[in-house]
């Protein structure tokens, strides 16, 4: 079966899309067809130049609108989700007693440059994040928050030093894909160091998927609009999946 | 306390008097007269729906057979009340025999004319009845779900297919829409009969119909239990069949009605004698609904120079103030119309804006003054135009209108797509809440340019009303003074359907409406 | 020779482009990859779903940042243009009355059931547009203006009427492509009277481009901004052009 | 009369008074201690230039010769003056020398004190002759220009590549900036040098080079004569080098820079005494090169909650303030920092909002605020995130800020793009214009919500200030006061690089600059 799907505008399969980008054409007759061919080159029809802006110096901006031909096959898409279950923070902290009988000991940090703090610190800190209790508030979790600019291989020895279940990574400057290479670095030192297989490595920030995640060779990601209880009911999961194995 | 100008009562009060005259000058005329749709607007309360032969809606064949007879001017009520009583049948299948051609109505013998205005009241009340169950039951939904806080979110929908229409009108209420407008088919008000049926062809704009507007009625009743909310249901009465549909609206339990002779006069050429008529009947019965009417000053400024022009829209809203009191219509049903209109390039252009809204609401206090967003200024460059947006979402709660109609970024482009409508509503809810007490927070700084530019529109206004009241409504109009658009009193379309009316003309909405026939 | 081109964004062919549409896709994971999907089949790479929002009803909105691929050759566009020389009123006006002797005669009108008379105002009317003015101002024009909502059939005749030189017609509603019909009924109905040499044909509105008016059998198309001056040049140089031959 | 708030002068004068004291208690500290950034722009400022072996900037290898060799207690000033003295070389030539290996600063005979010291301030008097040279040069631009209006455009490029700054900065100017602040590379702060040479490489930024300043200073002298105005130049000098890079945009004529001790202890965890002890320095040579600093308060809000924490901001500003003129700096050059952050989802934001810029512009009427846009609640919704733009655009017109850090719609995602910085700077100029004169219309209503904000953030501020006062501002931040975040005394970076003066400490400018040393 397949269930294609097109852009909605006002009539189903319309295919109506929005675009604006900037040319480095000066503006006029011959820059509005470059903008127009441009939009045939992404397999769109009837494009639109529906505003031209001068920028200065040779470039022009648009604004196009056009109709995408090319849907998309709903049933071919496959994305692996982070199976985090609905748990509350009452029912992670009694199933860390009862199941694991010691607290979860994880270590945080934004690493490389990043210094931006704020996501960490919604998931780490006792204050969380829309009313929802950040990691340092369960009974059940003992949380080391590192802070920003973190070397990678400060993280690995302090996780190495309190025997850490779970590593956590926060990843907000995504520029020349910085953190790509912050993230690989993260698991191949886990690996040189023999650990990789002993802790959950989790990542998050503004552009992290789970996709993109376990794609570099990390347990789970997390996006933006996280909740600490989504991430706590994740790593408990996880920590009694592999107990039973 | 809350933002206001400081103006002079006694110029708000002479501007009155003269829209007043002004009015008074060609209130006989119109109460002399009938025309061809108010005559189809009684053939409609009585009950007539459907289509004869060649898709003709049966009121037209009903009456179109009265005017070739000669018979219109005693009025249609007067032929069908009669037919009825001597057939026994009711209007439906009085009109449906007609159009067979099985039926004439004026060959028919004729009763007493007691009888037949005894008859033909007992029909109208009927109608009436049904009209004040309406009133009745919008009045408890609202009790039930609570009023909602000016101003209201008034979204449009305009899919030219009324089961899209639904799908759009069902979301756009979900994302915070309070009132729906589902927009017409381009130049329906052009067309001098009401299509029939459920439509879903049209150009820009679905056809309104009754039972285009039952379905949307429907949809919005249900989408209004979902969200516990009342969510309002307008449509377009201005035009030929301006009389008909206000009947229509009435009938189906529509909420508010875009109903103004001075839109259809100047943008549609309609004819000025045929359309004041038209009004007359039409307001009355909206009156009688509980239906607020908006009128369309607003467009003014879409032709004329917004900052120019404001002093046309002033005198228009006193001058439409004036005609809907002589049908009945209290202020609170008054939904005048003015908007945000300004080039964007003016200086100070924030400040004239608000000027203009303020001294609209310190004028029509009691008016539900209805707020149109920046069309004109509008070009493809939707961020832009998204801000223009902010900038009326702003004066609009600073200044306590009260149904605003939400301006959308892709106002220069295409009527509005899905997510067009979730963003313009987010924008001005943004505005709404994070602006909520704006008018309560700020005073005008008196003698200052705001206060100056009112009290130069309002004089502007008051010399406008003196030469209107001068000249005579209908030659101002056949001189520009609107928009800079010419309308000569027997030029435009539709004086055919004009008539004197006979001394023995029979309407009982007239009596049952205006003269103490209120809610009992 | 080629020079292609690709969108700028700060940086000299990083290819930045900027979309929105709607789903029929209920927010979450897969609608999110559904999105980017669709955006690789506009021939994008890397597209980033910066934002993702519910219409209720099972609609999502996406905002989209990626990277066009494939460039335009610049020096393969050949736009026509209109030549419509920079004269000034007074410049028009003597030429007027050097060469042609007699006032030009354009009839215009809003045609179909279009009643947007602002556009086609702006180029009649005394005022004009911008500071430039109207036809009407002009000593060497002559000018019909019908207004709006005007048949086909009337345009003609009223042309026929006059004489007219010239054939204004101003479409701003596009939607269902009405303008469409409209001007090529126009065409054949002029060409059916045997008018259409006689006559120079002009279109104007928000959607129209000059490509578009020759298209559909018009001699010339006026897009937004234009100024009375241009459209009085072009007539003027097009009916010395033809006198000449 | 413009818009302002009604509030208690004493209030404000007692916390200026604390501030003052809060000040006070640290000043001494500060004052007996150097550090080798210090030292470094002492080098710099005598005009060395460069990079030595292994890339190590000139400035560098001096002051870690005279570290190692436990001589840099007397300043760098002391011996290079020494050695330009005994060897008859320039200080480039020295530093070249001691780079080389060929020279050891600390094994050279010395001169008589006297002479060493008449020595340095000539060198040091060639470095303030050539920063009030610069002075002049822009003054007389900015006269022959013509002044901008406020609110001023504030806007940035962030390619990473000076050359490709140039480009976006040239434009950005052609589409109406008036101040260009070029990013600096991510985490430049942290770093103990200041890179040398134009840079084509940087992560979310450009280096901070004293060649990159040159190259973008004449790109700006170019496009300012090309439109006929003055187009300022500002980077960032806080962090690990904030004096030398306070040296550096002396010398090569910037008009604004970052400069905040708070902002590095804070968000770059650099070690508080350091940063301090710096930034008496840097203050004070850009208090001699009229450069105008900017505070960092507005990135507080950033991390804690703009409603609840508006405050500390406030709490900050006097703080700062106090530090500006003990570093001799008058309060036309002061601009301090706040920011547009409240959650838009808050009924009434934009009132709040207001409340807290004019509190601003009351507490410091002199002082060119920095006003910063909405950046925590930006999403990638950058429509929503452009209408943002304009509410925080109309409060700096309507509050009269001076610079305006422009809110661009891409703020979630990533640094502006060149249609970005235009789509913004549209906005910006709109509201700016539209709503111009938006301060002389309106008064805020006494006792109203506004002022009742006012004066509890105030009230808070009072408090912090007393607090902080009563507990010291070392422990006051060590304790967290300021969004949140903790940084001990003694943690941090770059503590290694404080050093106590010895007695026979040399650093001319601080007589030059500080004492009477003023424009002669
Ligand atoms: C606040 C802020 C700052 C503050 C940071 C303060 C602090 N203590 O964190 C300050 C002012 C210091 C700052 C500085 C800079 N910033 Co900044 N900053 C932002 C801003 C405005 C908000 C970020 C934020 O706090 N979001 C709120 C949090 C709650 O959301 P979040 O991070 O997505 O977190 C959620 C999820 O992602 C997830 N999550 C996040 N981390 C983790 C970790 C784990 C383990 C899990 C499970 C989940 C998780 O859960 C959280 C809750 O749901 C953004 C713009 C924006 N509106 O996004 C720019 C932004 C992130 N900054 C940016 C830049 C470039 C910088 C600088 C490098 C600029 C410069 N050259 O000087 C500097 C240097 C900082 C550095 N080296 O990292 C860019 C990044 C561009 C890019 N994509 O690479 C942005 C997008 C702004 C821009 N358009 O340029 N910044
Ligand atoms: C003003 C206006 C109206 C006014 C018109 C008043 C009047 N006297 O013209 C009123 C209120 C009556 C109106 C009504 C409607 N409108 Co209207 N209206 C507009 C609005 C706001 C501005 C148009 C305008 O005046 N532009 C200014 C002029 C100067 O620009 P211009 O037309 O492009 O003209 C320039 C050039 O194009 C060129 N040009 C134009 N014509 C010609 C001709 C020649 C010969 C030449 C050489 C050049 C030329 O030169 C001009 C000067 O540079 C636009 C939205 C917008 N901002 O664009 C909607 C808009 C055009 N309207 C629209 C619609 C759908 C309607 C209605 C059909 C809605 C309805 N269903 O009820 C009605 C019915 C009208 C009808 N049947 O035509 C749509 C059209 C959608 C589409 N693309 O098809 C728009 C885009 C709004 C929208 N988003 O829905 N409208
Ligand atoms: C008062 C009024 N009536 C009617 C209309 C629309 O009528 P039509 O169907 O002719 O487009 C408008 C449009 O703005 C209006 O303002
Ligand atoms: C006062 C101040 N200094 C410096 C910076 C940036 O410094 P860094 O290079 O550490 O990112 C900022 C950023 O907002 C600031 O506000």
């Amino acid at each position: 079966m397949s269930r294609v799907v097109l852009p909605y505008g006002d009539t189903t399969g319309d295919g109506a899309v929005q675009l604006s980008f900037t040319l480095p054409v000066p503006i006029g007759g011959a820059a509005r067809e470059a903008a127009r061919q441009l939009c045939l080159k992404m397999n769109l029809e009837n494009p639109q130049v529906v505003a031209m802006r001068d920028l200065g110096g040779g470039y022009t901006f648009f604004i196009v609108y056009a109709r995408a031909t090319r849907g998309v096959d709903l049933d071919a898409i496959h994305v692996p989700e982070v199976s985090a279950p609905a748990w509350s923070m009452q029912e992670i902290d009694r199933m860390v007693a009862e199941k694991i009988g010691r607290p979860v000991r994880v270590v945080g940090a934004c690493t490389g440059t990043d210094a931006h703090t704020v996501g960490l610190d919604a998931i780490l800190n006792m204050k969380g994040y829309r009313g929802d209790y950040g990691l340092e508030r369960y009974q059940g979790f003992r949380v080391w928050n590192l802070g920003s600019q973190v070397p990678n291989e400060a993280l690995v020895a302090k996780a190495q030093e309190v025997e850490a279940d779970a590593v956590l990574v926060s990843q907000v400057v995504t520029q020349k894909n910085v953190h790509l290479s912050n993230m690989t670095g993260l698991v191949d030192l886990l690996e040189a160091e023999g650990m990789r297989d002993r802790v959950l490595l989790i990542a998050g920030g503004p552009r992290i998927t789970h996709e993109l995640a376990v794609e570099l060779g990390f347990d789970a990601g997390f996006g933006p609009g996280t909740l600490p209880s989504q991430v706590a009911a994740f790593i408990v999961q996880s920590l009694l999946e592999r107990q039973e194995r | 306390m809350s933002l206001t100008l400081n103006i002079d009562p006694a110029r708000v009060a002479r501007a009155r008097e003269l829209a007043g005259r002004i009015v008074d000058q060609v209130q006989p005329f119109i109460e002399r007269h009938t025309t061809t749709a108010i005559e189809r607007a009684v053939v409609r309360l009585f009950g007539v729906e459907g289509k004869g032969p060649d898709e003709v809606p049966l009121a037209n064949l009903v009456v179109e057979a009265l005017q070739d007879g000669g018979g219109l001017a005693r009025g249609a009520a007067f032929w069908m009340a009669n037919a009825c009583a001597q057939t026994g049948r009711t209007p439906q299948q009085v009109a449906e025999a007609v159009a067979a051609g099985d039926l004439d109505l004026m060959r028919l013998p004729l009763l007493p004319e007691a009888e037949i205005r005894a008859g033909a009241e007992r029909l109208a009340r009927g109608a009436v009845d049904r009209i004040r169950e309406n009133r009745r039951t919008r009045d408890a939904l609202i009790n039930r779900y609570g009023e909602r806080p000016a101003p209201w979110l008034y979204l449009i929908v305009a899919t030219g297919n009324i089961y899209e229409d639904v799908v759009q009108a069902q979301n756009a209420a979900r994302q915070g829409a309070d009132v729906i407008a589902v927009i017409r088919s381009t130049a329906q008000s052009l067309l001098d009969y009401v299509p029939e049926g459920a439509t879903t062809e049209g150009f820009a704009g679905t056809y309104a119909t009754q039972e285009n507007f039952r379905i949307m009625r429907r949809a919005l009743d249900e989408v209004s239990e979902e969200l516990g909310r009342y969510v309002r249901l307008t449509n377009y009465a201005s035009g030929l069949c301006m009389p008909e549909i206000a009947a229509l609206g009435a009938l189906e339990r529509l909420d508010m009605m875009l109903s103004d002779s001075m839109y259809g006069i100047l943008f549609r050429d309609i004819n000025p004698q045929r359309t004041l008529i038209d009004q007359h009947f039409a307001r009355m019965i909206q009156a009688e609904a509980g239906i607020i009417i908006n009128t369309g000053e607003d467009n003014y400024l879409t032709t004329a120079d917004a900052y120019e022009a404001a002093h046309t829209v002033l005198a228009s809203q006193f001058i439409n103030e004036q005609f809907a009191h002589r049908s009945g219509m209290p202020d609170g049903q008054i939904g005048l119309g003015h908007a945000f209109e300004m080039d964007p390039s003016l200086e100070d252009g924030l400040l004239y804006e608000m000027a203009d809204a303020l001294l609209s609401r310190v004028c029509f206090p009691n008016a539900p003054l209805k707020y149109m967003p920046p069309t004109r200024h509008m070009t493809g460059d939707i961020f832009f135009g998204h801000v223009m947006n902010a900038l009326f979402n702003l004066t609009s709660v600073a200044t306590g209108q009260q149904i605003h109609l939400v301006g959308i970024l892709t106002e220069a482009i295409h009527t509005p797509y899905l997510h067009d409508r979730f963003l313009a509503i987010e924008n001005a809810r943004y505005l709404f809440n994070n602006a909520r007490h704006f008018r309560e927070e700020f005073q005008i700084v008196p003698g200052g340019r705001i206060e100056r530019r009112a009290n130069e529109v309002l004089a502007r206004t008051l010399g406008l009303l003196e030469e209107i009241a001068a000249r005579g409504l209908f030659q101002a109009i056949a001189d520009g003074v609107f928009a800079g658009i010419r309308r000569p009193a027997d030029g435009g379309k539709g004086l055919d359907g004009v008539l004197e009316k006979d001394a023995g003309y029979l309407n009982p909405f007239y009596d049952l409406c205006l003269k103490g026939g209120g809610e009992a």
